[in-house]
């Protein structure tokens, strides 16, 4: 017998599925449904991760076998703590963009409308697809489906946007076949493709130099996918010139999908003993740590928002690999094991998705990228500059914001490693956010006019309207409210239970 | 320019030192006994703590070690006809229809050992498909059934990239 | 001249074997992917004769928009009647409990003739929709340019 | 001799597989002409789709359809795992350069060339934003 909320992560990825398709049908008929059935989809999608989240902390992993097969001879579904976790985040800060985007992109693509939504349904497929599969092949074709549509998704706008996805596309691409050929190894040696399958596999063939080679694989291709330092260079341009939405969508939750699946493949099908035979953890951390350094320096440099911002994803991602390169060292509850990666997987995606919407927000109503245009915007625009300050000021890390949560953790974290170079590293940036983030607020609260008499402005109070404001307001609101819960550890039970999971924490 | 060429030289002697590291590994081309077509070995026991096999019982260090390895255990045992110490071990599944029980593991004499395999998971739908399903074509009922939701994938990412193409080129039209 | 006569011969031949790859996939080589992309290259012999308008006009964009989307409701359609037909008990996708027929195996067997069947309508008409995007011409170019006029 | 034939031509394909990798993967990288990129790309792909079919080669084997006389006659089948596999990553593959082909032919509409160099420098000059930032136009 199947209950009916296990038959929930299989309708997720498919009615989000058969609505992009309905999506194109009927905007051919009625330009305007579109929206409305991308947010009927979206809400149904939330509303069962959420029970999807309650039945797993209740009654334990869902395991489901697609078209009947038991796993080993077919694909199952496989939904614990850790993606009913992610599918939630995923969902959300995609219904927070779907909201904002319903002016937007009337505004930035009024005649692409339709095909604008069904691509971006078909993403939200292949993203939910990625977080609830359990079989590794299964992933690849998922992880497909969601760059594909990043990559269209991106391009929408033109002209520069194009070089931006055509090197997103070359470089995603080049991962992707990684991650297939690690696939491939894998397959040469054991004979299997189901992850829980495999992790039974492979423990004799720890040793072995395909199963390695197969790991320095996947872990390059989706090291692309997730942007980390040295393969990061298809990201700022992408995030600066795609439509706003897309890039809260690709800094929020794209590329921590790819963490995600990261996460999965090294921690499900290679397990912790494997992790601890090389020093790969240990590089991760070094190169992230380099990663944070670098991308708030270079963040530093820029005159554009949004592509400021872009290099500041580049060193969140640096947290998050540096929380998880840590995982296996720092062992403690509150702070060890994976609970600062998935806590900054989540805090990441609110700060962000609010700071690229506030741009966005900008762009939308004055045509403003760069931040030497900002005079005065603080009056112009007061409601977004103050949700655009509260995300800032939580990416700087001032307590109780969420910015602060997962900056202590990893501090604490590194502490108990022992890597007090990594905690002068996490301070210094937090010096350097300081910076990039000062000289936005400073120009829009603070400088009167532009030297050269620029004059950007005659419209007085110039709001931008209330389905762009809210969306970006409940993400702000969150920043600060996540922050309380996480000191409160309200939802530490969940990533206890992931801990749990890898055998990362003992059993009390 | 120079500077990329020279960076693609590098990385491409890279790769190849690392596949020149990988190739002794690598399985040899058209094995018949290859991990992926027939099984893969899991692990190995001393041949007396498996005598009881002969007599048709499970023996308990085999149990013990499944167990520990987390694999799901054997139900029954059963001697490969026309063989000398070759055993095939069931376990139990659960699918609609079919049969309670499939071959999972294969165990081996040898010598003094026994050598204990996990059978790839092909050899089902090599041996049982065209009775599962009642297609004769391998390839099709795996792309549509036992894999179908691959597929599906599959079918999406083609939908994509055409609706991607039309994001992208179309300018006139409603879409 | 040469070229349209030709196709007007061949284009029957080229979509009756396409069906047949698509039908045939179950006993033989084939499939609903191949059988598709064969069904595709005749529109693309179809427009490399008579022109980009006139395959535009036997193949319009409505009908090309409404197949693409057919081919993915069959293929998702009938792993949701799976669960329907047996109110919940079986996964998504196991064929073998839509009562196409009494036999549970026959049942999986019209099941997958039945994707194949929804793979290939995807498939031919998402082929033909990006050949026909990517052959279209810039406006301002002119029709002097078009090569795919043909005679 | 010995050491030959256990390490190269036993595994012929792997070699095979390498040497296609490599001269996709320095297409890519190398080339400026954005289609050439798209061909290495391609040549990429298509060297692992041709490692991982290799690997459900079986010495001897026939093709993976259900055949009883085949089963009397003591033949084997090879593998039709990498078959199911491969055929999804050729679509993939396929919807990739599909993809590609369309943001080359924007490019084209936009810069009026396909020279990497050259669209980077043309892009410089115009900023991205502004009243000509709106597609289609």
């Amino acid at each position: 017998m199947v209950s009916l909320v296990e038959h929930l992560p299989i309708l997720i990825v498919v009615l989000s599925l058969l609505s992009a398709i309905t999506i194109l049908i009927a905007g051919w008929i009625h330009r305007r449904t579109a929206w409305f059935i991308s947010l009927g989809t979206l809400l149904f999608q939330f509303i069962s991760s959420l029970f999807i989240l309650e039945y797993v902390l209740t009654r334990g992993s869902i395991r489901y076998r697609l078209g009947g097969w038991v796993p080993p001879w077919g694909i199952e579904y496989v939904m614990d703590p850790l993606n009913s976790y992610v599918l939630i985040i995923l969902l959300f800060l995609a219904l927070i963009c779907l909201l904002y985007s319903k002016k937007n992109i009337e505004h930035e693509l009024p005649e692409k409308v339709v095909s604008f939504y069904t691509v971006y349904q078909l993403l939200i497929t292949g993203l939910c697809g990625i977080v609830v599969t359990g079989d590794i092949f299964n992933m690849y074709v998922f992880i497909e489906i969601a760059s594909l549509s990043a990559y269209a998704l991106i391009a929408s706008r033109g002209k520069i946007a194009l070089r931006a996805s055509f090197t997103y596309l070359v470089l995603g691409s080049i991962g992707a076949c990684f991650f297939l050929l690690g696939i491939g190894f894998l397959y040469a040696i054991t004979g299997s493709l189901n992850m829980h399958d495999l992790s039974l596999l492979l423990p004799p063939f720890y040793k072995n130099r395909v199963v390695i080679a197969a790991f320095a694989f996947i872990l390059v291709g989706l090291s692309i996918k997730m942007a980390l330092f040295p393969l990061h260079t298809w990201l700022p341009d992408a995030h600066a010139f795609a439509p706003s939405e897309i890039s809260a969508m690709l800094s929020g939750i794209i590329i921590e999908v790819s963490t995600y699946a990261f996460i999965r493949v090294a921690f499900s099908v290679f397990t912790p003993p494997f992790l601890g035979l090389f020093p790969i953890l240990e590089i991760l951390s070094w190169l992230a740590a380099i990663a944070i350094l670098f991308g708030s320096v270079l963040a530093i440099t820029q005159r554009n928002l949004k592509r400021m911002l872009a290099y500041s994803s580049v060193a969140n991602m640096g947290y998050i690999v540096l929380a998880l390169g840590l995982s296996l060292s720092a062992t403690t509850p509150p702070w060890g094991g994976l609970n600062p990666a998935l806590m900054h997987i989540l805090n990441h995606a609110l700060m962000k998705g609010c700071l690229f919407l506030a741009a966005g927000g900008f762009i939308y109503k004055a045509e403003l990228w760069d931040i030497d245009q900002f005079y005065q915007l603080g009056k112009k625009m007061p409601y977004t500059c103050a949700a655009f300050v509260i995300a800032a000021l939580s990416m700087i890390g001032i307590p109780p914001s969420v910015g602060f949560v997962s900056k202590l953790y990893i501090i604490l974290a590194s502490i108990e490693a022992k890597q007090f170079f990594f905690v002068a590293v996490l301070l210094l940036s937090s010096l350097l956010n300081l910076i990039y983030f000062w000289r936005v607020i400073e120009t829009m609260y603070m400088k009167t006019q532009g030297e050269e008499g620029h004059e950007p402005s005659s419209y007085s109070k110039h709001e931008i309207p209330m389905g762009m404001l809210i969306p970006i307001w409940i993400l702000s609101s969150l920043c600060i409210l996540m922050g309380i819960f996480w000191l409160a550890k309200i939802p530490m039970p969940i990533l206890d239970r992931v801990n749990l999971l890898f055998g990362l924490f003992q059993k009390p | 320019m120079r500077g990329i060429r020279a960076l693609t030289l590098i990385l491409i002697a890279f790769l190849c030192a690392l596949f020149i590291y990988v190739a002794e590994d690598i399985p040899i081309f058209g094995d018949p006994e290859a991990a992926t077509i027939k099984y893969v070995e899991l692990f190995q026991i001393h041949a007396k703590d498996l005598e009881s096999l002969e007599g048709g019982t499970l023996p308990h260090s085999l149990v013990r070690n499944l167990k520990d390895r987390g694999f799901p255990p054997i139900i029954r045992i059963e001697k490969i006809p026309h063989t000398e110490g070759q055993w095939n071990g069931y376990v139990e599944k659960e699918e609609p229809h079919y049969p309670k029980e499939e071959k999972y593991y294969f165990i081996k004499k040898e010598g003094t050992l026994w050598k204990v395999y996990r059978y790839a998971f092909v050899v089902r739908w090599i041996e049982k498909g065209l009775k599962e399903t009642a297609v004769p074509n391998m390839v099709t009922y795996g792309l549509a059934d036992y894999r179908g939701y691959d597929t599906l994938g599959e079918t999406t990412v083609i939908f994509t990239a055409g609706v991607s193409v039309i994001l992208l080129l179309r300018r006139k039209g409603r879409l | 001249m040469i070229v349209e006569t030709v196709s007007r011969v061949m284009i029957p031949f080229i979509q009756l074997f396409a069906l047949y790859v698509i039908v045939h996939g179950a006993g033989g080589p084939g499939g609903g992917f191949q059988g598709g992309v064969v069904f595709a290259s005749s529109f693309i012999l179809y427009v490399i004769a008579f022109g980009l308008a006139g395959g535009r006009k036997r193949f319009p964009e409505s009908v090309n928009t409404l197949f693409s989307s057919l081919g993915l409701y069959i293929y998702g359609g009938i792993g949701l009647l799976a669960i329907l037909f047996s109110k919940g008990m079986a996964q998504y996708l196991n064929y073998g409990f839509i009562p196409f027929t009494s036999h549970f195996e026959e049942n999986r067997a019209l099941g997958m003739d039945f994707v194949e069947m929804g793979i290939g309508i995807t498939v031919m008409a998402i082929i033909a929709s990006i050949f026909f995007d990517l052959a279209e011409k810039e406006e301002g170019k002119g029709e002097k340019e078009n090569s795919w006029n043909g005679s | 001799m010995e050491w030959f034939l256990a390490k190269i031509f036993a595994k012929y394909n792997y070699w095979v597989f390498i040497l296609l990798m490599l001269i996709g993967f320095y297409g890519i990288v190398a080339k400026e002409n954005l289609i050439k990129k798209i061909l290495g790309l391609n040549i990429f792909q298509t060297a692992i789709f041709l490692y991982f079919i290799s690997l459900g080669a079986v010495k001897g084997g026939t093709a993976p359809i259900v055949d009883e006389t085949i089963i009397q006659k003591g033949y084997i089948y090879t593998n039709p795992l990498p078959h199911v596999l491969i055929l999804t990553a050729i679509v993939v593959s396929v919807a990739t350069t599909a993809v590609a082909l369309s943001l080359v032919i924007r490019m084209h509409r936009e810069y009026g060339t396909i020279e990497e160099s050259e669209i980077i420098e043309k892009s410089l000059r115009e900023p991205p934003h502004g009243e000509n930032s709106k597609p289609g136009t």
